[in-house]
Parts: structure tokens; sequence; C-alpha cells
């Protein structure tokens, strides 16, 4: 297999990503769709590593992972407190940021 | 007068203790609060300078030619020599000045003490130490030996003028005659540090020992100098109230009579003449500027005298016959007569302030100013007699001063084929006599309105200083009839002219008997009979009204269009701007929905942008 | 057609079925459980490129941890909110569309690309190397991350924490 | 020479004093005065040390520092003094301790008030002193900045009515109040500072010496073009803090809205690092551009005088005449630099100094009235003179001074100001400088008879005159007035070692 297939696997999941992102309403189901297109990153450095014979890309993408979680976490427990005062994790509800 | 100088030492000396005494009344705060310590230290240095300023004079030795009687130090240093230095210049001129000056302020003090009894004693330390300061400016003045340091001094002495004429500051009436006067003489003094400041430009000095001799030898730009030379004579405009700037004067009697008598009548106000006197040698080089202040001068004694005959306010009068006796000294200058000009003003220095002093005497007899409400005081005569002999004095009766340093004005206008200026100086010279023995019979000879034949009580201190002035008066007067007996008629005035200017001093009091005393004539037939030049000269010739108009009407109205213009334009603009930017931040802010999912659509579109972007950049 | 390209073809539908399968279903769990599937067969495109430590990583902290912490908040919000939490989804045509065009615009450049096919042969034991590389010339970065994971964790404990 | 770094305790004294009284003083305001007090006595001891020991007869810069902070690009914290920021050190020096008395009585928050003040007088210092441009502009920064502060939290607010075509913009942008006067204050500073930059790196690059040291600086030359728009620049951006009409407009609502001590020290010593900026920077650099663009600095500074006395006469409120009058005497110490004589530019750099401690004067005194009687309309108040003599006759030699009446130090610098104008390319600079004269004295006398003559009022009979510190920083300025103006050589003796070697760079038309 090529570069260009597993690269064009990692585009078509961050494009599904993407999408996950632009129309779920809850804000759970953003942290999904972002989780997806942090997978297409990686996939793509893994690839980049193999075919470019370079340990790099598998280091970073470890990196990566771990960062991600931590991210995970953050975050959930940013809706956990949001969702405690604001009864709601409905991202159009959350505009206090509206200028 | 011979050429002759003192020792800078002692002119120093005379310098230092006025100073002196306003440094120890200003700083020292008990010195000040407690008015006979004040007034002591004040007069004590005063006395000590009057006793310099006649040693100085007696001592001075004979002037070796070429030599410069100044003394100077550097004040403003500067890359190639000092820009602007300061000294004493020690010559005739300003030793006859020095004791004029501490001699007059001297007696004023004195008077003062007695005349402001009734005053709150915590304010006659200001009082004596404003007094201090102006003896001190004024002799700094007649000792400058450079046009800065003279303008420094100047501003000075008006400085003092303005804070003593507004000495009663809490009366609006003293608050805006002092203010007043300060403009007016300012507006004159632009003119003057405009003068010198050129003056330096085109001579490299402010010295006038070496402008003199730059002067002599032919060295300065010929071209500027009428300018430079018109716009110094105008500080003197200012300073010496020549018309037209000679408003504020009448306004300045708001101030203690002394006050008047020693700033407003003797010393400061002669300023203006002792200026032109001193740069004489400069102001030779510009004759039409001479010619000027000749016209200047003759047509604001003319006017001056003829407001003093409609002014029922005994110190205007005063205040208006100085002006119009300035104007006979700024025309003896300006016929190229200065030295008759400057004996003029010493002779009129000590009988004026004897008027003036005089004057003190009888409001404080009255406790008012209006001549028509006073009278009866004949019975006194310690009382009238040195009034009287000042006012012959002024009238230029002989053996008095007046006769002689006016005859020799009038020579001098005369010799400079001034014809004109001569034959107004005549006619102000008849009406001075005139309204000043109005003056005389209604104050003292009339019978009294309010005439309790008890002999007023008059404080000794100030009949002393009175009568001191009367003998320094008359024997003044002797002195120069002796000079002139001996030394022979004025050699190039037609011999007419003492019989003429006797007969029109004799014109004028007999017109003011006749009217005043005898009341043969009736005042009311006369005013009606020159019914307009009696209006006009009731309103000051509108020239007040005119000054009144400027400074409302042009001045004050201008400066409110550039300050609505400031408020409302330019700052107008600005705020538009601002609240443009202010709209427009308002409009941008709505782009910010806060929904996280439209700014990663901003986001994603960015991307797309920039793939099209590269694409683009690719082909 | 190799083995390769089979097990390429196999592990990428997978991947994308279960990739649409989270940002469709309408229940929020079942987006969960899509994910999970998804990240497993992410790993399993890890092993085709030769990756197995990654492979592990992969399944250990992101299918095992993360969807587990997603899970558990899904869980405690609902036990909150006290019922299920339907997710609706909005402007589905608009996301449609952009995603399309991203996804258009990536392989827009990628089919412009040189075509690489070779790739080095896999010399030595890649975990070991890659544990080399962690406490060589990585360890600050790892070390650095370290304390970035403490942080967050403390973060996290300190958001979620309860008022009282 | 001093074995110990004179000019930075004096820089970073105050700076020390801040942080102290952040960290050291919480809830003892006494401790807060006492500490500011402390360390700018500090500062003020050591300028007149400075001042006395300064080495006349050497000139130049003296008391030298460097330190290399940045040398790949040639960065470094290098200051000294000559002759003119000599006099500018001791200038901050006086305001800054009379600041001190004169803010004794802030109440509210006066720990953060103190720091922030003492803060911005660091950056004042710096500036002065500092050899480096890149360190000048640090400290630049640094003097503007906490002004948004001081004005925004402890100042207070006028009164303008919206009027005219532009009221709209007016009630939207919040015309009179503090926060309006602050921002806008920034805003224009900020906007200057922003050309001054641009003109600093451009001498950096165009020099190519890799250095922004003002000495290496000035050995180089740059070609007319560089000069010009550099110039240009440099005008504009230190113009902007010099109060050059029209970009002044910020100086009065702000003046007016600042409390007490803020406006003695940016009327007072601020506005001078504008005028300080063009000399040294832009005619110092830029020699050739300077006597090109002399025309354009003099005839705006002719507008100014004249201007911004109309503008002070038009004024009902007191610390707005005060304020205008600020932007008239700054067009004296721009006309006086702009004629580019020797008279001119030490007439200039002695008003600088003359109407630095003359401003601050007023504005302490303005301060003292408003604290005492409450009121900033000048036709409300009359008669003050009868309850507080002692201000009335501070007031009034601070009027004087500014109308230039001899014996001040105002005069002084009036009179040099004029030599050098009617000696310059373009002597009908005379005429607007001296008729600004007589504005200020129809303004100043009228305020002065308005407030402190007249009739005292029963309204007004319980104001006391002023007390204890206050004093001290009234009889400070008026005595530094009356001796400066007695005997300028003390000041002009070293400003003239100054100002000639920047004026023999230029190449005389």
């Amino acid at each position: 297999m090529s570069l260009g297939a597993y690269l064009t696997l990692a585009a078509a999941v961050f494009a599904i990503g993407l999408f996950g992102v632009l129309t779920r309403r809850n804000a759970v189901g953003i942290l999904l769709g972002i989780e997806l297109m942090l997978n297409a990153v990686n996939i793509n450095l893994v690839a980049f590593a193999r075919f470019g014979g370079d340990l790099g890309g598998i280091l970073f993408t470890l990196f990566t992972i771990a960062i991600t979680v931590a991210e995970v976490a953050v975050g959930l427990a940013i809706v956990i407190v949001i969702f405690r005062v604001r009864r709601t994790v409905e991202a159009d509800h959350l505009d206090l940021l509206r200028g | 007068m011979s050429l002759r100088v003192g020792s800078a030492m002692v002119a120093l000396l005379v310098l230092a203790l006025p100073f002196a005494a306003f440094l120890l009344l200003a700083l020292v705060r008990p010195l000040r609060r407690s008015a006979v310590a004040a007034a002591v230290t004040s007069i004590t240095a005063m006395v000590a300078a009057v006793a310099s300023a006649f040693w100085l004079s007696w001592r001075a030795v004979p002037r070796v030619l070429l030599q410069s009687p100044s003394t100077t130090w550097t004040w403003i240093p500067a890359d190639g020599g000092p820009m602007a230095t300061v000294g004493v210049m020690v010559d005739e001129k300003s030793m006859a000045m020095c004791m004029l000056v501490t001699f007059v302020s001297l007696m004023v003090q004195l008077y003062s003490w007695a005349y402001l009894h009734d005053e709150p004693r915590t304010s006659l330390g200001r009082y004596y130490a404003y007094h201090s300061l102006f003896a001190f400016s004024m002799l700094g003045l007649v000792l400058a030996p450079t046009f800065i340091q003279m303008f420094v001094f100047w501003e000075l002495v008006g400085l003092c003028s303005y804070l003593l004429i507004g000495y009663w500051y809490d009366r609006p009436s003293a608050a805006r005659a002092a203010v007043k006067a300060f403009w007016i003489t300012k507006l004159g003094d632009l003119g003057f540090v405009a003068g010198i400041v050129m003056l330096w430009v085109a001579a490299g000095t402010f010295d006038f020992w070496d402008l003199f001799r730059l002067a002599n030898a032919g060295a300065l730009p010929r071209d500027g100098m009428p300018l430079i030379m018109f716009l110094i004579y105008l500080g003197a405009v200012g300073k010496s109230a020549q018309f037209p700037l000679h408003v504020w004067l009448p306004d300045a009697m708001e101030g203690p009579t002394p006050v008047s008598a020693l700033i407003h009548a003797a010393t400061m106000v002669t300023a203006g003449v002792f200026l032109v006197t001193r740069a004489f040698p400069l102001f030779l080089l510009v004759p039409d500027v001479l010619t000027l202040i000749a016209w200047v001068g003759a047509f604001t004694a003319l006017l001056a005298a003829s407001m003093a005959c409609v002014e029922n306010d005994i110190k205007r009068v005063l205040a208006y016959s100085t002006v119009s006796q300035l104007g006979y000294m700024m025309a003896a200058a300006g016929a190229q007569s200065p030295s008759a000009g400057f004996n003029h003003l010493l002779a009129h220095g000590v009988f004026k302030a004897l008027l003036f002093l005089g004057a003190g005497v009888v409001i404080h007899i009255f406790h008012t100013n209006d001549v028509f409400r006073m009278g009866g005081l004949r019975t006194q005569p310690l009382v009238w007699v040195p009034f009287v002999l000042a006012t012959l004095a002024l009238a230029g009766v002989p053996p008095l001063p007046g006769f002689f340093t006016k005859e020799a004005i009038l020579g001098g206008v005369l010799e400079a084929h001034l014809t004109l200026p001569f034959a107004m100086l005549a006619l102000t010279a008849f009406l001075t006599a005139f309204y000043m023995f109005r003056v005389v019979f209604l104050t003292f000879f009339r019978p009294g309105l309010g005439d309790s034949h008890a002999p007023h009580h008059v404080p000794a201190l100030m009949s002393l200083v009175c009568w001191t002035l009367t003998v320094f008066t008359i024997a003044s007067g002797v002195a120069m009839a002796r000079q002139v007996l001996s030394a022979g008629h004025h050699d190039d005035a037609p011999a007419w002219l003492p019989a003429f200017s006797l007969a029109l001093a004799g014109g004028g009091i007999l017109l003011a008997w006749l009217m005043y005393q005898r009341q043969a004539l009736d005042p009311a037939r006369l005013s009606a009979a020159l019914a307009p030049l009696d209006w006009a000269a009731r309103r000051r010739y509108g020239i007040d009204a005119v000054f009144v108009g400027l400074y409302r009407f042009a001045l004050l109205a201008f400066a409110r269009l550039v300050g609505w213009l400031d408020r409302y334009v330019v700052d107008g603009i600005l705020n538009v701007l601002s609240a443009w930017t202010l709209r427009a931040g308002d409009r941008a802010r709505r782009l910010q929905s806060g929904q996280p999912q439209d700014y990663v659509y901003g986001v994603a579109f960015g991307v797309l942008l920039l793939f099209v972007l590269a694409q683009w950049r690719l082909r | 057609m190799t083995l390769e390209t089979v097990a390429f073809a196999g592990v990428a539908v997978v991947l994308l079925v279960s990739s649409l399968g989270v940002v469709l279903t309408p229940n929020l769990f079942h987006s969960v459980l899509w994910l999970a599937a998804a990240l497993v067969a992410t790993g399993g495109v890890f092993l085709l490129l030769a990756a197995p430590f990654l492979f592990g990583v992969q399944l250990l902290l992101y299918a095992g941890g993360v969807v587990t912490i997603v899970v558990f908040a899904i869980m405690l919000t609902e036990r909150l909110v006290g019922r299920t939490i339907r997710q609706a989804s909005r402007y589905l045509v608009n996301g449609a569309v952009l995603s399309a065009a991203v996804f258009v615009g990536i392989v827009g450049f990628l089919v412009q690309a040189p075509a690489v096919t070779g790739r080095p042969e896999v010399t030595g034991d890649l975990t070991l190397a890659v544990g080399r590389a962690l406490v060589g010339p990585f360890a600050l970065v790892l070390e650095l991350l370290a304390v970035l994971l403490v942080v967050a964790l403390l973060g996290a404990l300190y958001f979620a924490r309860s008022e009282s | 020479m001093i074995p110990f770094p004179v000019l930075s305790i004096i820089t970073w004294a105050p700076l020390v004093g801040a942080v102290l009284i952040m960290f050291l003083a919480r809830h003892s305001p006494l401790a807060v005065r006492l500490i500011a007090l402390v360390t700018t006595s500090v500062s003020t001891v050591l300028s007149v040390f400075i001042f006395v020991v300064y080495d006349r007869e050497a000139a130049g810069f003296q008391f030298y520092e460097k330190v290399a902070l940045v040398p790949p690009l040639g960065i470094s914290y290098e200051i000294a003094v000559d002759g003119m920021s000599l006099l500018m050190v001791l200038l901050t020096s006086v305001i800054i301790f009379a600041g001190v008395f004169a803010s004794w009585t802030v109440k509210e928050r006066s720990q953060e008030f103190y720091a922030l003040l003492l803060a911005l007088v660091t950056g004042v210092y710096g500036v002065f002193v500092s050899l480096d441009l890149f360190v000048f502009f640090l400290f630049y920064e640094l003097a503007v900045l906490p002004m948004y502060l001081l004005i925004g939290i402890w100042g207070s607010s006028g009164e303008v009515r919206p009027r005219g075509i532009f009221g709209w913009a007016f009630r939207e942008t919040g015309v009179g109040t503090k926060e309006y006067a602050a921002m806008k204050l920034t805003l224009y500073l900020l906007f200057g500072s922003a050309f001054i930059l641009v003109g600093i790196f451009a001498l950096y690059v165009s020099a190519g010496t890799g250095s922004f040291s003002f000495l290496e600086l000035e050995a180089a030359t740059f070609d007319a073009r560089t000069q010009f728009w550099v110039f240009l620049a440099f005008y504009v951006g230190f113009g902007i803090l010099a109060g050059i009409w029209p970009l002044h407009t910020w100086s009065p609502d702000g003046h007016a809205s600042a409390p007490t001590a803020v406006s003695m020290l940016h009327a007072g010593v601020l506005m001078k690092l504008g005028a300080y900026g063009v000399v040294r920077v832009g005619m110092g650099l830029l020699p050739d551009a300077a006597v090109e663009l002399a025309w354009l600095v003099g005839g705006i500074a002719c507008i100014n005088v004249v201007y911004g006395a109309l503008s002070a006469m038009a004024q009902t409120d007191l610390k707005y005449v005060i304020a205008y009058s600020s932007v008239s005497h700054m067009g004296l110490v721009m006309l006086g630099a702009a004629t580019l004589t020797e008279a001119g530019l030490n007439g200039s750099v002695f008003q600088m100094f003359a109407h630095g401690v003359m401003t601050g004067l007023f504005f302490a005194l303005v301060g003292l009235v408003y604290e005492k009687a409450h009121s900033r309309a000048i036709f409300t108040m009359g008669g003050f003179g009868r309850v507080m003599p002692g201000i009335a006759t501070a007031f009034t030699i601070g009027g004087l001074s500014s109308l230039g009446l001899p014996a001040t130090s105002g005069f002084v610098a009036e009179i040099l100001t004029f030599m050098g104008a009617w000696r310059s390319a373009h002597p009908w600079w005379l005429v607007p400088a001296v008729a600004g004269t007589f504005l200020t004295a129809v303004y100043v006398l009228r305020v002065t008879k308005q407030i402190f003559w007249g009739p005292p009022s029963p309204h007004f009979d319980h104001l006391e005159d002023a007390r204890g510190p206050e004093w001290l920083a009234l009889v400070l300025l008026t005595g530094v007035i009356v001796i400066f103006g007695l005997m300028p050589a003390i000041a002009l003796g070293p400003v003239d070692t100054a100002t000639v070697p920047i004026l023999t760079r230029m190449v005389k038309p």
C-alpha cells in the first residue's frame, strides 16, 4: 500500500471528525469528534514515520496520545462543571463568550 | 550736570539695602505680622539707602573720557562670552535718580506709617515689604547698565505697582485697577522686549555703553533702527502713561495715596522718561522716532490737562496732571533736549510727591476724594501751605523749580522747530495752572460745605514729611534760580519765553480764581460754551471705552471662539473618529457569537481558503 | 491483491464505518462505543504500519482509558439530569458540505503529490528504539509531558470536585 | 569619578520604593508615604548631588554606566547625563518630591497610587538618562502606561456639555469623564510611541552599526530622505506628548481629570519628555532634517503659543486653564528649539525646566484649592486671598513666572526664546511668541483676580490655608522658580555645553 492510501484514509477520518464537531450540539459529542480528528492526525504521523523511516513520528504519536488523554480529562471535567452550573451541555446555550 | 561716576560698591549697597529689607519681611513671618517691626525694618533700610545714595553722589569723581561707568557681571552665560550681563552703571543720571528715589521712598514710607494707621496691623507688613521691593526695583532700574537689566527691573516695578494698587485687594475696583495697570503697561512692554531683543540681534549686546559706542561709530545697522527704537519707545509709552496707553494711571489711584505719591507720580511712571533719556544716544540715530515722541508727548500733555479740568476726584486730577507732566518730559526728550526733560523729572518728582501727600492730608481730613465736598481750610496754613507751594511749582511760578524746568522744555521744543507741539505745551501750561488752582481754591479756600471751624487733627508725622518736601522744593527752586541768574539766560531760547510762560501760569491761576473763588464766572457757562469738548473730556474721550471694547468684544470674544473651536471642532473631529471606531467595534462584536462551532466553521473556511490559495500558487 | 491490501481495506472500512457511527448515532452512549471501535481500528492501522507498540498504547490508553472516562462522564451527567441524553445534530448539510470540501482539498493535494510506495525495511526492535529515544534525546520532553499530565489531572480534579 | 552607580540609583530607587510599598506597606497608609518619601528623597538628593558635581568644564556625557543586555542586537543598558538631561533629572526630582507631599491626602487605595506613581517616575528618569534608544523606548512606555490607571482610578470627572454638530460623538465617547480622559491620553500617547518605535528601528537599520546606542548612532550619518521621514516620525511621536497642535487635545482633558500629583508629574515632566525627545533624538541624531523641517516645528509651535493661550482664556474650569497654559508654554519650548540658535535652544531647555516647576506648582495649588473649596469653576470662587494668603502668594508667583515676569525662571526662558526667534531664519516667530506672553498675562491675572482678589464671600469663610506637608511642596517649588530666575547661570551653564554640540552638527544654511 502506498503512503497516499493511508493519508487518504486519515483525511477521511479527519473530515468525519470535523463533521461531528460542526454538527453535534452536545459538548461531549463535540469532544468525540475532536478525538476522531486527533486519531486521523496520529495515523498521518505514523504513516510518515513508516514511509520516511524516521522514529520521530512514532514518538510524536506517543506524546499526542498522552496529551489527548490529559485533554479529555480536563475537557470532561469542564463539561461536568458547566453541567453543574448551567444544567445543560448543549453547545447552543454555552455562549458566555458572545460579544 | 557734569560727567561724573560713583563707586559701584556703594551703588550696590544702595541697591542691597532695600532688597535685604524686602527679603527679611518676605521670609520672616513674625516680622511681617508685626506692623511696627516691619515699618522699622523697611524705614531703617531706607534711611541707610538715602545716606548711601547721597554719599555716592557726593563722593563721585569726574568721569574719565571713553571709560565705561558700568560694572557688570555675567547673568546668562553662553558659549562665546556672556549673552546677558547685569551690574550697575553709576553715572550722573543714575546717581540723581538714586537720590530722588531713595529720598521720596523714605518720605513716603514715613508718611504711610501715619496715613495707614487704621489699617489691620498684620497687613502693614505686606505693605512695607512691597515698598522695599519697589525701592529695590526702581533703584535697580536706574542703575541698570544693560537693556536687559533695565527690562528686568522695569517689569519688577510694574509688579510692585500692580501689588500696591491692589493693596486693598478685596475692593473690586482696586482689583480691577491693578489688573488694568498691569495689562496696559504690559502691552507697552511687549514692544520694549521685542525692541531690545531685536537690538541684541542687530548689535550683539544689551550693554548701554557698548551700544553707545557702536552708535557713535555708526556701526549699528541703519535700516532696522527706526523700528527697534520705536518698539523700545513703546515700553516708555506704557510705563510713562503716554497716549494712548495712559488709561491705566488715573485708575491706579485706587491704591493708597502714599503709593500714588511714590509710584504713580514721583518715580515709577518716570521710568519711561528715564529710559528715553538713558538711551538717548540711540534715539539720536532715529530722528523720525524722536519727532514722534515729541508729538505724542505734547498731545498727551494737552489731552491729560483737558481731562484734569473736568475731574472732581482730587487724586485723579493729580493723576492727570502727572500724565500731562510726563508728556512734557517726553516732548522735551523728543525735541532733543533730554536734560531739560530729565531735570523736570527730578523737580517734578519732589513736588508731585508733595502734592499727593498733601492731597492725602486733605483726604485724611475729609474722608472723601471729591473736591466739591471739601473747603474751608484757610485757617490752617500748616495744611495748605505745602500744597499751595507745590501747586505753584507745578504751575510754573518762579522761583519754584517747575518754572525753570518747564521753561527749559518749552525753549527746547521751540528750538527744535516743533511749533504745533509748542503750542500744545503752552496751552497745557495754562490749563495746568488753571486746574491745579481750581483744586486749590475748591479744597482749601472756598467756604467749606461741612466747615467746622475746629482745627482738624493732622498727624505730626504727615505734616513733618510734607514740610520736609516743601523745604526741598523751595531749596531746589532757589538753587535753580541762582544757577540761572549766575549763568545768564538760556542762550538759544527767545527772551520772551520766561515772561510768556509766567503769563500762561498767571492767566490760569487768574481764571481759576475768578471761577472758583470769586465766582465771578460761572463754571457751568464755560462748560456750556465748550460743550462738545466738555462732554468728551468727561468721558475720557472714549479711550477707556475703546480699550474695554477691545478687551471684551475683540480679545475675549476671539478667545471664546478659539476655545469653542478647540472643544467642538478640533476635539470634535477626534471624538467623531472615536465614536465611529466605537460603532464599528459594536458591529464587529456581533461576529463573536460565543458558539464554539461557529469558530470551527471559521477555521474550516480559513483552511479551505488556504487550500485554494496554495493550489493557485502551485499552478 | 496482497494480504496487506486486503487487511488495509478491511481496517479502513471498519474505521470509516465506526467513525461515521460516532458522528451520526443519536445516542451519546452508542457514540462512545462507536468511538471505541474506531480507536481499535486505528490501532489496526498502526499494526499495518509496523508499529505494534503504538497499537498497544492505543488500546490501553485510548480505547481503554479515554473511552472509560467518557463513559463515566456520560453516566455522571445522565445521573445528574436523570434521563438518557439524546443528542441532536444540526446544520447537517452545512457540516457535510464543509467536511467534504476539506476532504476534497486534502485529497487534491495527495493526488498531485508524487506517489510514495517504497518503504524502508523495519530493522531491529522498534519498541526498543522507542524506549531508548524516550529516555535519550526525548527525555526532557517526556518529563515535561509527565508534568503536564499531573497538572491536567490536578486541574480536572479541581474542576470536577464537589462544591461541598 | 563617583565610585557607585549614581544614575542607576536615581533611576531605580522609586521603582524599589514601589515594590516595597506593594509588599510591605499593606494597610499602613503612613508607611506608604514614608517609603515613597524616602525613595524619592534618595533620588532627589542624588540629583542635586550630580547637579553640583557635574563637571561643567569637561561637559559631555558623565556618570556613564553600561551593561550589555542583548549583545547580538546591540541593546545595552547604557546611561549617562549631559547638561540637558542633568537639568531634566533635577526637574523630575523636584516635581516628584513635591508631588509626594502634594498627594499626602490621597485616601482611596493610596498603596497602589503611590506604587504606580513611583513606577512612573522610574520611567521618566530612565528616559532622561538612557543613551540606548531601545532602553529609552522601554522607559518611555513605562512612563506613559501607569498614567491610564492613575487617571482612570484616582481621577476626577469634569463636565463638558455635548454641543454642536458633533454633539452625538461627545455623548457616545463620554467626554468629560475620567475614564474618557484616561483612555484618550493613553491612546494618543501610544499612537505617538508607535511613530517613535518606527523611527528608532529605521535609524537602527539604516545606520547599519547594529547598535541602539545613541553615541554610535550620533556618529553615523543618514541620507537626507531617511532623515526627513524619521525626523517627521519623531516629531509627531514625541510631539504628541509635547502637546503640539492639533494633537494636543488629550492634554487638557487628561490633566484636568488627573489627580494632583499626576497632573503635576504629567504636565510638569512628561510633556517635557516629548520636547526632550525632539531635541535629543530628533535634532541630535538628524541635524539636516532638523534644519530642513524647522519651519514646520516652529510654525506649529507659534500656533500652540497663541492658540493655547486663547483657549486658556476661554475656560471656566481652573484645571483646564492651567492645562491649556501648558499647551501654550510647550509651544514656547518647541519654538525655542526650532530656532536652531544657541539662545533659542538654551531657552527651550530652560523653559522645559521653568515650565515644569511652574506648572507643577500650579497643579499643586489647584489641587489644594479644589480640596478645600470643592470647586474648580473659576467664576463661583472669589476672595480667597483673605482666607488662604499662602496659596494666593504661591499662585501669584506661579502666575508671574507663567507670564514671564523677571526674577522668575519663566522670564529667562522667554527672553532667550525671543532672542533665538529673532536671530533664527524666521524672525517673524518673535511676534506670536511675544503676543503669547501678553495673552498669558491676560488670562493668568484674570484668574488670579477672580479667585483670590475681590470681596471675601461668606460662603468660603471656613476655608483654610495650606498646612504642613503641603507647605513644603509650595515652598520648594516657589523657591526653585525664584532662585533659577535670579541666577539662571547655574542651570544654563551645563545646558549650554549640551546644546552647542547639537547646533554645531547642523549645517548652517
